[in-house]
């Protein structure tokens, strides 16, 4: 009996619902918003000690059994990703604070981003298929909300883009899960483990397979299905656009790990090798569009879609270590990334654009902020010791460890791409001089609050990086837990 | 029957699919509505059909009497109804405020076609752009 | 380039936080001394923490004869320059950042120099190379500084990669990380079947930052960094780090024809490549980036040889090319900084005015040319017996070597004398001599180019030595002596000098001779980089423009197209067999259903108006709804009609509001054809797929349960209730949630303020 | 909508829909329906009485914000499943209590959550797009 499994959900709800029914006044919105996040972020932490100790950790909502009822269940893999977006919503809130509009509030900006925390932690902690779907439901819907948020510049074409492509997902998605539940009759992640071994069409069992990878492989934005990340993301206002970059797609890919070591584990020789296709493919397309662009945002978006790929990449190789490396590029690119939107947010305070061309002389202006932006920039382009390094290491060498030394190869020449996207944000915004015609940067246009989280995620991507051994230790541990998935099956089975 | 429903399941969506592509965003929300319906019938097929008993347990009695439809699908499809239901109004309120904004639904315009503002143009020679 | 400026108003101030910071290589480089005569005897300082030791890493270091001889060459060098920095960078903006990178690089440095682990060496090497980036675009408001910055990043990151990959096939190949571990087994990994592909992923490293031809372009760019930071990174040290990886590795992985030849080739060419070009500049620090190249591939060719004898020639010109090489990068410096320019064409007559950095310059020159007694007629002497006795293309060896030398000659002298002689003219006459913390350095490693060719034996046995038996099994004894008699390398060094004054003389029709010829190559690497830079981000546009191309029509066409693929292809063969359905008997009024359904679905994909597009609709709705009321589901048939009702109302109440929906242009014709297609494609793999689903009999384990449970546990007769409000109640919150965040965000957009 | 008979008639049957619909909410355990389907079927009347009578009616009618009634829907279902929590029990286990043969238990207060929420949720779309 271990209720704190569903604290991580519910906390969040709480506080938004508490959010309209006190009618929290506007000014102590951000107040109230950053409590609620760090209480978010204490029982995510007591979460994560529990799973240290006991591995897994199961509640069956409603006190109902295997494999009838719906059950949460952490384990490495979750207990990670949970306190991680806590972590990430703690930082964008505190970001927040300071840079959101009054409207923005008035539209209920702070309860959205609770609810879609409690959406994400639902789909890190959720033991059920269908319970799946419903959290990516309530994600997308709060997503399309806080997207439409009263932000009059933002281009609502976009908007339609990114709504219907998302749809579309969905609607794949529960297609996928009626098929499922047609062939298995159940529901349950670990049953369906079990019914999985036993479905004797492999092919029909592949082909949902299949419908299932497109529909999370859209969440995910995976080669080709990644048009509306790109579409949408550099209209986003800076905090919203940081938790988004850092979360949404990573809960994509986290049901791609979870499927594809639990339930789709009969055909790997299929499946896995079409991930690995799509995994290059994403990786490859991801960082040349990148190349193209002058947007930072544009930029940043589209090195999303490229190291998805990556993940995807070390779940396709199917080792523990390559998952261990998954696991790793995820915690070290979800907080590589928030932050670099931060700090896009930043540099548009301070020159008002985000258009390379027209900015410069940050470096001289602005020497913190260089510093914010070169640790995580450089830890995504994999410099050593930043956490970056490690989790591009990890991936090579899984890939070369397998055997798959061109997925190696791709694996390597994306990093130098990214290296090449990076360093030519660092010279055209802080080396290069502002250009005559625009205007010199502003001497500083935000408070130490906006600057304190981008700091702090600075600190965290050095520290992982600088205690890699812990992590180590727990990616590996979280590798093993995927790959033989007989703890997770029994710590399900025995609750009920 | 069965086949019956798949077939009719397969031909709505197709004719979903064909209404999204057709760029008016407002047939693309006949094509969702329609995609829903079509899913919802799949899902309940998928729980096969089974006697027409609906799983109502009578009163006085403590289990079913006779064997009745598959109740599991039918739980999701209701989620699954409310939750396309809450999807569609929000699209369509979403291309009501479009409209608004670009004067079309046609989603082949440029209006809807450009990603980025002038400015923010893909620019590779590096060159500053030109305004 | 600039003529002259003459710096004679403001003796330049110093900056006291880099004169008190060069106190740090000081101190190093006597902590080194102190351990100097240990090594010497043999002694080994090693430590080691653990850091990820599930990657095999550790914080392990280790001080031996070729750790030592990098460390003492790093440190002094690095005193030199962050003393003469803080004089010459005085007046620059960010001197703190400057001097935190400088000394953080030559940190980084020495941990490669005495890391004991590779992965460990490999993240030293990173950071030198992230350092230099920092270090080259100092002066980043420079077009040039920051295009060289860049070019350095990229082409010794992208080697970075490589070098990474190589160590990981290593790991993978299941070899230990630890240096020393490794270094034991060496016959296992030369005759390991992976062993090609991690030379040369090692190679690749090792010539990116070695600037070895091909990769050697970055280097002589790199000159547009701060003098002090040339002599630094890309005379003394960085660039020796491909070098020093070499030779590490050399008990591990060296004396394969594979090794050899490859080091001997690219070594051999990259010597003459930069010796004939250090003819062509007129920059005088571009002049040394390219003698720096020779001296690089020299190296690179010793590198290679398997023999005590090749590597201690590459130990001792290593050393030859440190003391000079930097003496003369800090003096060029101090003329530029005292001048106010480096061309050789504006300068003249500087021996009067500086006459003690003409004596640096000299002592310099003078054995950079291989005149005896200076330690670079040493150097001369032990490379021609090391080339003479390659294993592999020892003609080409040595007439490489011969020819680069002279040429290096012919470089020597043009620095030494253009300069300085003659009487000055002009502005130069005012010049006056640099102030002594920007002359200590070249003077004192001039001195010691003599001091070391006087005394070859001792440099022997305390240098060169240690450095060598430290990474080759035998301990054959080859001292470096002032005199070996009348031999075949003492005629080639005679032979050296001649040919050198012979080009020195001709220099003028030499440099015309190599810039025609350079004009006339078909493709050089540098421009390659260009254009392949450029070819990239046009390659990049383009398919962004492609793919990324803002038609929703094209999204949704992918995106269900790549569906329609993949869930089609493993099933295609199979569809016959699902065709065949156990039926289950259904009331006849079931097909009616179906019958209206299909032809409100009709109504709604041919109707030109938006009313009878929504009559359509809700005839599906309520067709799908009475289908299930049919098949025993009341509740999800009450829920659907309901929402279908208050769908088409809300439909209605928002479309009166938009424009009809054929006010559009009108779709191509294959277009629609196109889209039909996959449309049908699509519903052909749902309907197939749906059939395979239905021939397998259906688990209702879970159904059982809830049916069994609904009453008696749950208290409630209508089963789809219970499961939505207590079995399953958490999809229901889950789902509720959305409503409200639907119908919030909705009247959020309705109440946006309009726009102009 | 001048005439008195039809206003009336209108009133009536939105009336007439919103007991049903209770009626519906309350049967929902044990017949078909449920909270779900209440709520569609009172925001089906209250659409009607909209477009009759316009938004302003509505909101005198209802009298709390739509938004606060979904958000205390919300809350509800929330709530009812944490007596569970405070008993040990994991959340949203139905804590029932039999009466004179009537059970009941927490998942009414969640199916009645579910009606306020919906409800909510389309008045306040309904609303927003009237007065639009």
């Amino acid at each position: 009996m271990t209720n704190l499994l569903v604290f991580p959900i519910l906390l969040p709800l709480v506080v938004a619902v508490l959010f309209i029914l006190a009618r929290v006044r506007d000014r102590h919105a951000g107040t109230v918003a950053i409590a609620g996040a760090l209480a978010h972020l204490f029982v995510s932490f007591m979460l994560m000690a529990r799973v240290m100790e006991q591995k897994v950790t199961v509640l069956w909502v409603g006190t109902w059994p295997y494999p009838a009822g719906i059950c949460l269940v952490a384990d490495y893999l979750s207990a990670v990703l949970v306190l991680i977006t806590a972590v990430i919503h703690t930082a964008v809130v505190v970001y927040a604070a300071k840079d959101i509009e009054t409207r923005q509030i008035k539209a209920g900006f702070y309860p959205f981003m609770q609810i879609l925390t409690a959406a994400i932690c639902g789909a890190f902690l959720t033991g059920d298929l269908f319970n799946l779907y419903v959290w990516f439901e309530v994600m997308l819907m709060a997503s399309f909300g806080i997207m439409v948020m009263e932000n009059p510049a933002g281009r609502l074409t976009n908007a339609v883009k990114y709504v219907a492509l998302n749809l579309l997902s969905t609607l794949f998605l529960i297609t996928a899960i009626g098929l499922l539940y047609g062939l298995t009759g159940t529901l349950n992640l670990a049953d369906l483990h079990d019914k999985a071994a036993g479905v004797e069409n492999t092919a029909l069992f592949t082909s949902t397979a299949m419908l299932m990878m497109t529909a999370f492989g859209i969440k995910a934005a995976l080669f080709p299905l990644f048009f509306w990340l790109p579409a949408a993301y550099h209209t986003l206002p800076a905090a919203v656009a940081a938790f988004f970059a850092g979360l949404l797609t990573k809960v994509g890919v986290y049901a791609l790990i979870r499927l594809f070591t639990l339930v789709f584990i009969t055909q790997t020789h299929i499946t896995h090798t079409i991930l690995m296709g799509a995994a290059m493919l994403t990786m490859v397309s991801g960082v040349v569009t990148a190349a193209s662009q002058m947007d930072i945002r544009r930029i940043l978006s589209f090195h999303i879609i490229s190291q998805v790929g990556y993940m995807i990449l070390g779940l396709a190789i199917f080792t523990p270590l390559a998952l261990a490396g998954t696991l790793v590029y995820m915690v070290h690119n979800i907080i590589a990334k928030s932050n670099l939107f931060l700090v896009g947010g930043l540099i548009h305070r301070a020159t008002g654009t985000f258009h390379l061309s027209h900015m410069g002389s940050l470096y001289k202006t602005h020497g913190l902020l260089s510093a914010g932006f070169f640790i995580p920039a450089f830890s995504l382009a994999g410099f050593p010791p930043l956490s970056g390094f490690w989790a591009k290491l990890l991936i090579i060498y899984a890939c070369l460890e397998s055997g798959h030394y061109t997925a190696a190869a791709v694996a390597a020449a994306v990093g130098l791409l990214t290296l090449f996207s990076m360093a030519k944000i660092w010279l055209e915004v802080f080396w290069k001089q502002t250009p005559p015609k625009d205007p010199l940067p502003l001497p500083k246009n935000y408070s130490a609050w906006m600057m304190a989280p981008v700091l702090c995620l600075c600190l965290f991507t050095v520290l992982l990086g600088l205690f890699m051994e812990p992590v180590m230790q727990l990616s590996l541990a979280a590798g093993e837990q995927l790959m033989n998935p007989a703890a997770y099956i029994l710590a399900v089975k025995g609750g009920g | 029957m069965e086949s019956f429903l798949a077939i009719v399941v397969g031909l709505m969506v197709s004719a979903a699919f064909f209404l999204m592509l057709s760029g008016v965003l407002i047939r693309f929300v006949f094509g969702l509505i329609l995609m829903g319906n079509a899913v919802n019938l799949l899902i309940f097929t998928a729980g096969r059909l089974a006697p027409v008993n609906p799983p109502l347990i009578g009163a006085k009695q403590t289990l079913l009497a006779a064997p009745a439809a598959n109740a599991l699908p039918q739980a999701l499809i209701l989620t699954a109804i409310v939750i396309g239901f809450a999807m569609t109004i929000f699209m369509l309120i979403l291309l009501f405020r479009t409209h608004d904004q670009t004067r079309t639904l046609d989603a082949d315009q440029d209006r809807f076609i450009l990603e980025t503002d002038k400015t923010d143009l893909p620019d590779i020679t590096g060159q500053k752009v030109q305004e | 380039m600039k003529p002259p400026l003459p710096n004679i108003e403001n003796p330049p101030a110093c900056c006291r936080g880099g004169l008190f910071s060069s106190i740090l290589p000081l101190v190093l480089f006597g902590f080194l001394c102190l351990a100097w005569p240990r090594v010497v005897q043999g002694d080994i300082f090693a430590v080691q923490w653990a850091w990820v030791p599930s990657l095999d890493l550790d914080l392990a270091f280790r001080l031996d004869g070729l750790g030592l001889l990098f460390s003492l060459i790093i440190t002094m060098t690095g005193f030199f320059v962050t003393l003469y920095a803080s004089t010459y960078m005085a007046g620059y903006p960010h001197l703190g950042r400057f001097f935190f990178y400088l000394h953080g690089f030559m940190l980084a440095m020495l941990g490669i120099v005495l890391a004991d682990n590779l992965l460990l060496l490999f993240i030293f090497w990173e950071a030198t190379t992230i350092l230099s980036f920092l270090l080259i675009g100092f002066n980043h408001e420079s077009t040039d500084a920051r295009e060289s910055a860049r070019q350095a990043l990229l082409v010794t990151g992208g080697g970075g990669l490589f070098l990474l990959m190589g160590i990981l096939l290593i790991k993978a190949a299941g070899f230990p990380m630890g240096l020393s571990l490794l270094a034991a087994s060496g016959d296992l990994i030369r005759s390991h079947v992976l062993y090609p592909a991690i030379f040369i992923c090692i190679l690749v490293g090792a010539m990116t930052k070695s600037a070895q031809v091909p990769f050697h372009f970055w280097l002589p760019n790199a000159m547009t960094a701060p003098t002090p930071i040339s002599a630094f990174l890309h005379a003394a040290t960085m660039v020796k780090a491909g070098i020093y990886l070499l030779l590490r590795l050399h008990p591990a992985m060296a004396g394969t024809p594979l090794w050899t030849g490859t080091l001997v080739i690219i070594g051999g060419i990259t010597a003459l490549w930069g010796a004939i070009q250090a003819l062509g500049p007129c920059d005088l620090k571009r002049v040394l980036a390219y003698t720096t190249l020779m001296a690089l591939g020299v190296l690179t060719l010793f590198a290679g040889g398997q023999t005590v004898l090749s590597l201690t020639a590459a130990a001792t010109f290593l050393m030859v090319h440190a003391l000079y090489k930097a003496a003369l990068f800090l003096a060029v410096g101090s003329i530029d900084h005292q001048t106010g320019t480096r061309d050789l064409e504006h300068l003249e007559g500087l021996l009067k005015c500086m006459p003690l950095t003409a004596l640096a310059v000299a002592g310099a020159t003078l054995s950079m040319a291989g005149f005896p007694l200076f330690f670079g007629f040493i150097g001369k002497e032990i490379m021609y017996e090391g080339a003479l006795a390659q294993e592999m293309f020892p003609v080409f060896a040595t007439i490489a070597t011969l020819m680069s030398n002279a040429l290096m000659t012919a470089v020597a002298a043009v620095i030494l004398i253009t300069p300085f002689a003659g009487p000055p003219g002009g502005k130069l006459s005012l010049v006056c001599e640099a102030p002594w913390t920007m002359r200590l350095g070249p003077a004192i490693m001039g001195t010691l180019g003599i001091i070391f060719g006087i005394m070859p034996e001792w440099v022997s046995a305390n240098l060169v030595q240690p450095a060598v038996f430290s990474i080759h099994p035998d301990r054959e004894d080859i001292r470096l002596v002032f005199f070996h008699g009348i031999n075949l390398p003492l005629l080639l060094s005679i032979l050296t000098l001649a040919l050198g004054s012979l080009i020195y003389r001709h220099r003028i029709l030499l440099r015309y001779r190599v810039e025609t010829f350079m004009q006339r190559l078909w493709i050089t690497t540098p421009v390659l980089y260009q254009r392949a830079l450029e070819a990239f981000l046009s390659l990049a546009g383009s398919f962004t423009g492609k793919i990324q191309n803002g038609s929703l029509h094209f999204y949704l066409f992918v995106t269900i197209f790549t569906m329609v693929v993949a869930v089609g292809w493993p099933w295609i063969f199979h569809i016959p067999a699902a065709l065949v359905l156990p039926e289950t008997v259904g009331p006849l009024i079931a097909f009616g259903l179906f019958a209206f359904i299909l032809a409100s679905t009709g109504v709604v994909v041919t109707a030109r108006k938006r009313l009878s597009a929504i009559g359509g609709l809700g005839g599906v709705g309520s067709g799908v709804a009475l289908t299930f009321l049919v098949f025993g589901a009341p509740d999800i048939a009450l829920t659907q009609l309901l929402v279908e009702t208050l769908t088409v109302i809300f439909v209605s109440l928002v479309l009166l509001r938009l424009p009809p929906i054929d006010a559009v242009q009108k779709r191509s014709c294959s277009r629609t054809i196109r889209d039909a297609c996959l449309s049908l494609g699509a519903g052909l793999v749902l309907t197939t797929v749906l059939m395979g689903v239905l021939q397998v009999p259906l688990d209702r384990s879970l159904t059982a349960f809830f049916e069994n449970h609904a009453y008696l546990a749950a208290h409630g007769r209508n089963i789809v209730n219970v499961i939505l409000v207590d079995f399953r109640s958490l999809d229901t919150l889950g789902e509720i949630c959305v409503v409200v965040l639907a119908a919030w965000a909705a009247v959020t957009l309705i109440r946006r303020p309009k726009e102009g | 909508m001048q005439s008195v008979i039809l206003k009336t008639a209108t009133h009536l049957m939105v009336g007439l829909m919103l007991v049903f619909a209770v009626y519906v909410l309350l049967r929902g355990h044990h017949e078909p329906g449920g909270g779900f389907s209440a709520a569609l079927l009172a925001g089906t009347a209250f659409a009607l009485f909209a477009i009759t009578e316009g938004a302003d009616q509505v909101r005198r009618a209802i009298r709390i914000r739509p938004a606060a009634m979904a958000m205390t829907g919300l809350a509800m279902a929330v709530v009812s499943g944490l007596p569970a929590l405070f008993t040990g029990r994991p959340f949203l286990t139905g804590i029932w209590r039999h009466l004179n043969g009537f059970s009941v238990g927490t998942p009414l207060l969640f199916d009645m959550g579910v009606f306020l929420a919906v409800l909510g949720a389309i008045l306040s779309i309904l609303l927003a797009l009237e007065e639009n």
